[in-house]
């Protein structure tokens, strides 16, 4: 139980996927218009990630080598077109807001940096751990900034109207540079945090997360 | 060799299971798909061309084939038990594919009801002023004899700036007006 | 539909490997698998201190030509290149093992600033401005290029100086390429006497702005019995070669001879399995080369 | 005219990067030099092309005819994968020089969202063969320029003096935002 509560909550914090590891940002800035679409992107991923990271673990021993990118390529694709076909039956709305970044699931960085990075090499209940944390932090944050550009941008949260009469909204939020702006901030606090809680404890303060190749993993460029 | 075949081997089981498992679960969901479509790509169309309804459209839905055999599916509309307007959906072709059209008859004096745009893929600004009441509405009221662009002698304006993307709309229409008189017989047996 | 469905993906999945595996024999580049495995080898840290284009340019170069030798990568440690020279069959003279080294103390000697400086935090760029911000124009100005450029983590920042980590230090010398101010230097790991100036200056332009710097005075080459100090160009060197080859009796005249204490016993760095386990925040205290003896 | 107006749309209004937010990695990641940028962003050209030629072909002459349209998303990113791993063989093969200069970011495109994107978008947008090639120009041009306009700023941004917690990743966000914002201005040249 302790590794495998480990490997779940180091998603949910310590390496939250798109503040902490800087991965997989298409989504994060395309599709966070509003919460309600942060959060139906995010619980797809839960459930590419999850079983990507499942089925990878289970059949990790038969594998060539030489065909690993490409059969887990195969997989997560498969599951992203179920998850595309339950999204269409079941919450279509839903699925024309989030249009192209759908499909484009499959080549997010997460998914295939978890399968090369982790499940390749755990066995089957910590890879799942892992896939429900690192998906339910995705999800988290997706939701988050989702609901902090719905706000600033529009004056609502899941559609409904919450803020003062007479608000004025920024729309720049709900545009395209909002995303990028809300998404500088929100990791400049972060960071800012970090080096508050360093200082507290009287240590170095850490280095500022990069995006980077390292994080990825789904090749041998970062190495 | 034994290599290279693995890798074949491998890579084909992964690709047909995903095959079979993914056709599988596209049967299951056939169903509540096409009634998701409806319900939000034509829906809000068959809304606005039919403003006073008792009955839903979408769920009375009915298929009819048409002499060449093509099947066209056909929403009534009904107010205190009689049918007021028919519309169905088809297509013209636009600058970027094809254009959606949902055009609406009166089956009893054969007059168009409106017309709403579905689908389209046109440059945006561009061939989307086709969705503006300044080109929709011109629809309503008229006889269905003259379906056709001004330029080729028909009682309709093509926008300018966008006419590809009229005439693809316009000839929608007329496509719809020909079914339509085709199948009248059997949709006033069918509503009455 | 589930037949068709099935084919197809079976199709596309099968003419992809095939494809694939087809090419993998057409267009099948001899790849001597000597280089993978020197690749293998070798660090990868591509600090290109071998001289070639990275660890690959290297690997092709060093299988390839025999004249290349397997010791030029200084990044590894001696047995990177003894593993090199097997693959290669190549025979291996040990490489002395080398470390960054900074020649200034300004700290110790009190180094005055010249200006308030608020431009780009970059020697680079501060250099330009007047000579720096130093007094001393031969000072470490501690905006850290080198930390940037060293593939290796090895160097950390303190008070405004530059600390070298001996036990993550390769000796790969890419700071020394990016320092503006050739205050550092490569020294052998295993080096007697460590010299902590690079000034050129003389006399009274060297006392009055640090109190730790050399003025040439000339003592400690007249009294070195190995004859491995000399003044070049007005700066003082050692020939480590030398000095290390006198063997261990001469009692580092030189640093007692000193003066203005720039020459210095060096002590040998810790053992690397110490300081792994020595968290980042301590790295600078453990840094014994550059401490006062 | 109207491929004039695709063009002008699809580099600087609806720029795949910066409007469209595909291929976000490549644009915040590792890329600090322009040299290295036009690098991968020549790559990304050409993959962008041969990718929605060859998924072109994929969706008329199989997907379409025998009702497969669901497995575009499968069947599109084994084509792209294997057509990767093909060029990749090849130029080692066969221009040896080119390979040494685009080797390094050749694993790199098949998680790169732009050509994946490309490909898919214009299959939605349903566009025949000659206007999807010139999208695919126009659209991986545009990534281009946003990535050199990205690494230059960036090597701008190396020697300023950046608030602490700002440094690293939130400048270059924000840099971002101010350089999407800069081309929403394009939005009015197209009426």
């Amino acid at each position: 139980m302790q590794p495998f509560l480990k490997e779940f909550t180091k998603g949910l914090w310590k390496e939250l996927p798109p503040f902490r590891l800087v991965l997989g940002l298409c989504p994060v800035l395309a599709v966070t218009k509003s919460a309600d679409n942060g959060l139906g992107m995010g619980a797809a991923v839960i459930f590419v990630l999850t079983l990507s990271n499942l089925i990878i673990s289970l059949v990790r021993h038969i594998i060539p080598k030489k065909v690993r990118i490409a059969c887990f390529i195969a997989i997560s694709a498969t599951l992203v077109v179920a998850v595309e076909l339950l999204m269409q039956a079941y919450a279509y709305p839903l699925y024309q807001q989030l249009g192209i970044f759908v499909p484009l699931i499959v080549v997010n960085c997460l998914i295939l940096g978890r399968a090369e990075a982790f499940a390749a090499k755990n066995p089957v209940p910590l890879a799942i751990a892992d896939g429900l944390g690192m998906g339910m932090g995705f999800a988290m944050s997706l939701t988050f900034i989702g609901g902090l550009r719905e706000l600033l941008g529009a004056g609502t949260l899941f559609g409904k109207y919450i803020m003062w009469e007479g608000f004025q909204p920024f729309a720049v939020m709900v545009e395209a540079p909002g995303a990028f702006l809300c998404l500088g901030l929100i990791l400049c606090a972060m960071n800012a945090f970090n080096h508050w809680q360093a200082r507290r404890k009287g240590q170095d303060a850490p280095e500022n997360p990069m995006p980077g190749c390292e994080s990825c993993r789904a090749c041998s460029h970062g190495k | 060799m034994r290599d290279i075949l693995k890798m074949l081997v491998v890579l084909s089981a992964i690709c047909s299971i995903s095959g079979f498992a993914l056709s599988y679960l596209k049967m299951i969901t056939a169903i509540p798909i096409e009634e998701q479509v409806l319900t939000y790509v034509q829906g809000p169309a068959i809304q606005k061309v039919f403003s006073d309804v008792d009955n839903s459209p979408v769920a009375d839905r009915k298929k009819f084939t048409l002499s060449d055999g093509r099947t066209i599916t056909l929403f009534p509309a009904i107010k205190n038990g009689r049918l007021t307007g028919v519309a169905m959906e088809n297509s013209g072709k636009g600058f970027g594919g094809d254009i959606g059209v949902m055009t609406a008859f009166n089956p009893h004096n054969d007059t168009l009801l409106g017309i709403g745009i579905t689908t389209m893929k046109e440059t945006p600004g561009i061939g989307t002023v086709i969705f503006e009441p300044r080109f929709t509405d011109q629809f309503s009221g008229k006889d269905l004899k003259n379906v056709a662009p001004k330029a080729q002698g028909g009682s309709f304006d093509a926008i300018s700036g966008a006419t590809v993307s009229s005439v693809g709309a316009i000839s929608a229409v007329s496509n719809a007006t020909k079914d339509y008189l085709e199948l009248k017989p059997e949709i006033l047996n069918t509503w009455k | 539909m589930v037949t068709v469905s099935v084919l197809t993906l079976l199709g596309l999945g099968f003419t992809a490997a095939t494809l694939l595996a087809l090419a993998s024999r057409v267009f099948h580049v001899k790849e001597d698998p000597r280089v993978e495995a020197v690749m293998d080898a070798l660090p990868g840290a591509n600090c290109g201190g071998c001289g070639y284009a990275g660890c690959e340019g290297y690997a092709i170069a060093v299988v390839n030509d025999p004249a290349v030798a397997a010791s030029l990568c200084v990044a590894g440690s001696s047995e990177v290149s003894i593993a090199v020279g097997e693959l290669t069959d190549k025979t291996v003279a040990a490489a002395e093992p080398q470390l960054s080294f900074r020649r200034c103390d300004k700290l110790a000697g009190k180094v005055g600033m010249r200006y308030e400086y608020h431009g780009m935090p970059s020697c680079a760029a501060a250099t330009l401005l007047m000579g720096g911000v130093d007094i001393c124009s031969w000072s470490c100005l501690g905006f850290g290029d080198c930390i940037q450029v060293c593939p290796f983590d090895a160097m950390t920042l303190k008070n405004g100086l530059v600390y070298v980590n001996p036990s993550k230090c390769t000796g790969c010398g890419a700071c020394i390429k990016a320092c503006p101010r050739n205050s550092l230097e490569l020294i052998p790991v295993r080096a007697r006497v460590t010299i902590s100036c690079a000034t050129k200056d003389k006399l009274r332009a060297v006392m009055d702005v640090c109190e730790a710097g050399c003025i040439n005075c000339g003592k400690c080459s007249k009294s070195c019995p190995a004859k491995a100090i000399s003044s070049v160009n007005n700066r003082i060197e050692i020939d480590h070669k030398k000095c290390l080859s006198y063997g261990s009796s001469c009692e580092e005249l030189c640093v007692k001879n000193c003066s203005r204490h720039i020459l210095r016993t060096n002590c040998p760095p810790p053992t690397s399995s110490q300081s792994i386990e020595t968290p980042p925040a301590q790295a600078s205290t453990d840094n014994s080369i550059q401490a006062n003896p | 005219m109207e491929v004039f107006q695709l063009f002008i749309s699809a580099i600087f209004v609806n720029n795949i990067v910066l409007a469209k937010y595909l291929g976000m990695c490549p644009y915040l990641g590792c890329y600090k030099e322009r040299g290295v940028a036009l690098g991968m962003g020549g790559a990304v050209v050409f993959f962008t092309i041969m990718a929605t030629l060859c998924t072109w072909y994929i969706q008329k002459f199989l997907l379409t005819p025998f009702g497969l349209d669901y497995l575009q998303t499968i069947a599109f990113i084994l084509v792209i994968a294997s057509l990767v791993q093909f060029v990749e063989m090849f130029l080692k093969k066969m221009v040896p020089p080119l390979y040494a200069a685009l080797g390094i970011f050749l694993p790199l495109i098949t998680t790169n969202c732009a050509v994946m994107g490309v490909a898919i978008l214009v299959q939605r947008e349903a566009y025949d063969l000659k206007t999807s090639l010139l999208y695919a120009v126009a659209a991986s041009a545009g990534f281009l320029l946003a990535l050199i306009l990205m690494a230059g700023l960036r090597e701008r941004l190396d020697v300023c003096r950046v608030p602490k917690a700002m440094m690293g990743t939130p400048i270059a966000l924000i840099t971002a935002g101010l350089m999407s914002l800069a081309f929403m201005a394009f939005k009015g040249m197209i009426p």
